[in-house]
């Protein structure tokens, strides 16, 4: 393996464009790059790197054993999340898989409640009881944060069939994996979406990667790409280079603006990469990918990178800038962890709370008897 | 109060839910144009529109899981599951993201779901098409159950549904659809979930039962009296979870026998649960062990005569009682 | 409605093609048509009139209240079975839905067993533990019978991939129903077969109608038809006029050779129509479909009379012979209501056999312990 | 005998059938080339090529049900769930159509299928991957399950469950895989479905458990005898479907007095039907009420310590059994 090159490699041989370096520039005068402030691309720019300090700090908490279960990171994926939330307006949702917290930090959900959900603290934002793979910020229109494969993808659709139910313009965005596309869930998802009209953004985020299964074994797709199974559906596809923010933002603009005028529905499939393991116990990841192929995304295709190359370029970022907004970013997660180190656990009795809404409320619901069935409280 | 069928009362709870808040709408195969497999919904689609009543593909998953996301913004979808056993291809979506979404999210999120349906053998269709998975259901934190018996109890029961902000699993019965009864038609009758009905008060032995059984065990009940001179009560459980554990209880520490009839299948059944309630919280009260009687522990099968014998009857229900209090034929 | 047009008709405007009268020979120069004996042929064409002829006796007994459950008639699509099964050989299987009577024939069932099933006879094929809805014959290859829509279509690619796995030249034939290409799990087995080079093909038996909702208000697809969905997963596909046998055998035939030598799935759409509601349950049928709908395939598309027709034109047939295959099947199907009529149910002892192997087996595994809950067994 | 960790128990059983039967495959996610999510098949795909060790796409349903169509001509399918929470997005398969097939073709078609992989809670993965649905698999008739608490236990059940004609599903937990045990070398070691295992021997209670908790119950044991010299009596049971009636109620009859501990959410449980049969076959014996410890009835809290908390332990029997013959702390 180790002497191929990532344009030889298996992965890439069934994703070449995704190798081709995208023209900087191809979409700048798109009109939603074109109308964007020095501060709008400012606040992309620091999105990216809140999220890739924010994860960087969850890392290292985690190795020093300060959480459990899951920690998938997004490091790589940055402007995935941040280009296509920054096009969406007021009435726009978005849901996700478990690799969640790009889109939080995204939708500008604070570092201090995401790192204490992923500590387990009762100051997280699901109380600690959802961790890395469940945030939620309804009042921020993000609905997760959801762990079974493709589950949320016809969450996705309820969203924006909601929307359309009660007459508002807007849609919703429900990103999903590369691997997530073989879940049967996701076709009737894109069935029902293309048949009733229904304004959704199915936004593959194609890592080339489901765990340890590059994309070629794991899926059966047309030439044109994963995206294209939209066409079974006679549902618009486009691809898109994912690590050129005004490429993701003026592709996302389309899908969303067909959403509002015509309330049809979009897939999009945005080609990125993940820098480490599926989650932080995929410690061999490099067993099933080259060192070389990691690098060369790094090297060329890091989201961060080429925004920032941007942004140079166009006069709007320069060294010092970048060194402070990144240290702006190292502090904020450096807080984040302190806060989250400092907070309390919930308690023992929250097990058994915010399992219903009428429990949790009583008196707003004609229910009466036992709803819970220990025999003995273990508290 | 007017004399209508179960299959009515539900419609009757459709339309009032659907008129009195705009964020109701039914989903399901059929359910619009064609009236409903089981024409529980007829002419509300003629009524209503297409918005309120919305004939699905059949995806099963896609459209559950449409109806949870749907659910977050404040519509208040019911599904119609055309036979309940249809649920099995989208258990992910009805029973693993309704349950967990609250609790994940920390109380963020509601989902104020109903999945409705008949949930009922007895009719020939066969393995596949005859699970009665409230047992299933009611194991998980986070859902509820209910299983109407009579007309008045199925609008009570899906209206209190349809208001709940948790997700509510009503399930019908293809057998019940056309019995007829007593509805009072009040718009805002309401029958709370988890209250039990003493359908018959009795001294002797207490009968518990849910769903078709609960006729099952009246039928059998007057027919003990008649021959026997037995009382029997017949506590209808009407819902599975919440779950009236008081009612239960009250009833057989006055009669110190308990006899459990279900449709379900046995092993982890709804009976297997109140049998340990019972045993767990009356032990001083029993006279003898609690009986159950279920569904012959097998997959349903087709043969009209056989799966007659196969679900639990009045005949069953009587002989049992026979034995547990020890008379003779 | 009663002033439309089959050809204006909502429904028919989705799949037009599917209202072109076919070339009555434009498919008797392929191969394997070619190739066919007159005894073949008219082997087809008695296999076509049995099963209308069983299914007009059962739909009387079913009137008479002899049956229970499900009734779900073949009628007006019999030459996509006959065709499709009548090109295969003996290393090939087929497994389809509920509709199944006629697939049950097609491979050779006798009537006798497949009336008393419906029946609920011990004498059934199935014992009459599985019904209408439940016909097996695994010694002729046929493996159901299912119920659960779109249920079956692992299944027939498991098939095909435990013969690939043998190294067994051969392929598996799975019917699905127009509604049922909407099922998650329909698309999760292409991607399956089209991933793993297994020898399957589905047969999508387009009648137009799942219950009383036509192809056009359950599915979005592309022009091409709902086949072509297959392209998103790299798979073939071909669409057929299900009311010739010879188009249905050339295509089918290509097909198999197409798993054959190249181990490659293949999508086929049989357009095709049933006279009767969905079940005999659906007495309603009249309402989602027009009688002018109905007439015109029975007169323009009936697959026994174009069959006939050709035959007629070949000379293999004339209306004598036709009178006599007609009386023979009929002859046969009231038999088979008799031997029925008189076998008796299974006795209440045979709820609890072929539940498990390992029950009606002992000790052929080593299993110990309780096996049935029953508190007390009702007989 | 070797001491063999959990994991390598059930490698070694997978190995064994694979070389000596030549239809047994082993399907599921990152199985092959990955070495398994949980490392339970590192090495075999290396050892047995493509064939045997199959890498599927995420489509559980897509991949059961190919596994049932292939064992119907004779095949024998190990599919591996990640989680076992996972089967729930194939559940009509795994449960309807894999326990339909035989009854419905009147005994002419078996499902040789074994479904493998870890269902436990306790590693803080939250509320939708936490599941233990051994209670409804073993509800469906037609199914069996098997879930193990011993390296030596896993590896004897595993290989039963594979030379097994009917479906199988084999419940293993991730917080056991690096337990370690001696386990027979034996090619033919086979431990009988349906088979309990005394693990530890006493008279004054039984303690009847299965999987992980067994390990809790064996524990609170040994603290109950040093502490207080009470001699609990653990059953494992090993076999839900089949199960070992005999041997629990043998136990009962000895000990008068019974504390059934499952991870499972309580709702009827798998301790509920246990209760039942106890209560209803050896009524006369027990000097109490049948005691059951459950999970604490919520989905999966993410919390680590607090899911500490929610999963019985062995301080919780250890107090529930004090409870029981009440012995002040
Ligand atoms: C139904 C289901 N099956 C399997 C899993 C285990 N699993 C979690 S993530 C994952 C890989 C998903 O890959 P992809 O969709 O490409 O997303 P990525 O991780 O690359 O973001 C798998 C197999 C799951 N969570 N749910
Ligand atoms: C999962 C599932 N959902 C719903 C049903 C009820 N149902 C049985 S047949 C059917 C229509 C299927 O139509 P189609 O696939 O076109 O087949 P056809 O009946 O026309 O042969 C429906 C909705 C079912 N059996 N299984
Ligand atoms: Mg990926
Ligand atoms: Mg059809």
């Amino acid at each position: 393996m180790s002497t191929e090159t990532p344009e030889t490699h298996e992965f890439n041989k069934g994703r070449s464009r995704a190798l081709e370096k995208s023209d900087l520039f191809a979409h700048a005068e798109d009109p939603v790059n074109k109308g964007m402030t020095v501060q709008e691309k400012l606040k992309c720019f620091t999105d990216m790197v809140r999220i890739r300090k924010f994860e960087q700090a969850a890392l290292q908490s985690y190795q020093k054993g300060k959480m459990g279960g899951f920690l998938h990171l997004y490091i790589g994926q940055e402007a995935t999340a941040v280009g296509t939330v920054s096009v969406l307006g007021e009435n726009d949702h978005i849901i996700t898989a478990y690799r969640d917290h790009g889109h939080a930090l995204a939708v500008g959900m604070g570092m201090n409640e995401c790192m204490a959900e992923l500590y387990g603290k009762f100051t997280g934002c699901s109380k600690g009881k959802g961790g890395s793979m469940h945030y939620f910020a309804p009042e921020k229109r993000f609905w997760g944060g959801h762990g079974i494969v493709a589950g949320q993808t016809p969450l996705g659709a309820g969203l924006a069939y909601a929307l359309k139910y009660k007459g508002i313009k807007g849609c919703a965005i429900c990103y999903l994996g590369d691997g997530a596309i073989n879940q049967g869930v996701f076709h009737e998802s894109l069935n029902l979406v293309s048949l009733w009209d229904i304004p959704v953004i199915y936004v593959i985020e194609n890592n080339g990667y489901s765990m340890g299964t590059s994309q070629v074994r794991s899926s059966a797709f047309p030439e044109e790409g994963l995206a294209a199974r939209a066409t079974s559906y006679n549902i618009d596809f486009d691809t898109v280079h994912g690590e050129n923010l005004y490429e993701v933002r003026a592709k996302t603009s389309k899908a969303v603006q067909r959403a509002y005028e015509q309330s049809r529905p979009t897939v999009l499939e945005i080609f990125t990469y993940r820098y480490y393991g599926h989650s932080i116990a995929d410690a061999n990841h490099q067993r099933y990918r080259t060192k070389e192929e990691i690098r060369h995304y790094q090297e060329n295709k890091d989201p961060i990178n080429v925004w920032e190359q941007i942004l140079i370029e166009e006069g709007h970022l320069n060294v010092d800038k970048v060194k402070e907004i990144d240290q702006a970013a190292k502090a904020e997660a450096k807080e984040a962890v302190q806060f989250a180190e400092e907070s309390p656990f919930p308690p023992p009795q929250q097990l058994l709370a915010d399992v219903y809404h009428s429990v949790d409320n009583p008196g707003t619901h004609t229910n009466e008897g036992e709803i819970f069935f220990n025999d003995r409280l273990p508290y | 109060m007017a004399v209508i069928t179960y299959r009515q009362a539900l419609k009757d709870a459709l339309a009032e839910e659907i008129t009195r808040d705009e964020n109701v709408f039914v989903m399901g195969e059929e359910v619009a144009q064609y009236n409903g497999a089981y024409k529980v919904t007829e002419g509300l689609w003629k009524k209503f529109g297409d918005k309120r009543l919305v004939d699905a593909p059949i995806s099963e998953a896609g459209f559950i899981g449409l109806g949870i996301g749907a659910s977050f913004l404040g519509l208040r979808p019911v599904i119609e599951m055309m036979f309940f056993s249809f649920v099995y291809v989208a258990w992910d979506q009805a029973v693993n993201n309704t349950s967990s979404i609250r609790y994940m999210s920390g109380g963020l999120i509601n989902c104020p779901l109903v999945i409705r349906g008949p949930a009922n053998g007895g009719t020939n269709v066969g393995a596949t098409h005859s699970h009665t998975p409230e047992n299933m259901v009611a194991n998980v934190p986070g859902l509820k159950v209910v299983v109407p018996a009579t007309p008045a109890d199925a609008k009570g029961l899906l209206k209190s549904a349809i208001r709940d902000n948790d997700p509510v699993f009503v399930m019908e019965s293809t057998l019940l659809y056309g019995n007829e009864g007593e509805v009072p038609e009040d718009d805002e009758f309401l029958i709370p979930l988890g209250k039990a009905d003493v359908k018959r008060e009795g001294s002797d032995i207490t009968i518990i039962a849910h769903g078709g059984c609960v006729l099952a065990a009246l039928k059998a009940a007057e027919k003990l009296k008649k021959e026997h001179n037995v009382d029997c009560e017949v506590v209808d459980l009407r819902s599975i979870r919440p779950l009236d554990k008081a009612t239960i209880l009250k009833s057989v520490k006055k009669t110190n026998r308990a006899l459990l009839v279900e449709e379900n299948k046995p092993f982890c059944g709804v009976g297997a649960q109140i049998s340990h309630i019972i045993q767990r919280e009356a032990f001083d009260y029993l006279d003898a062990p609690v009986h159950r009687i279920s569904a012959v522990d097998a997959p349903a099968i087709y043969s009209p005569p056989v799966e007659k014998v196969q679900v639990p009857n009045a005949e069953q229900v009587f002989n049992e009682v026979r034995h547990m209090l020890q008379i003779k034929a």
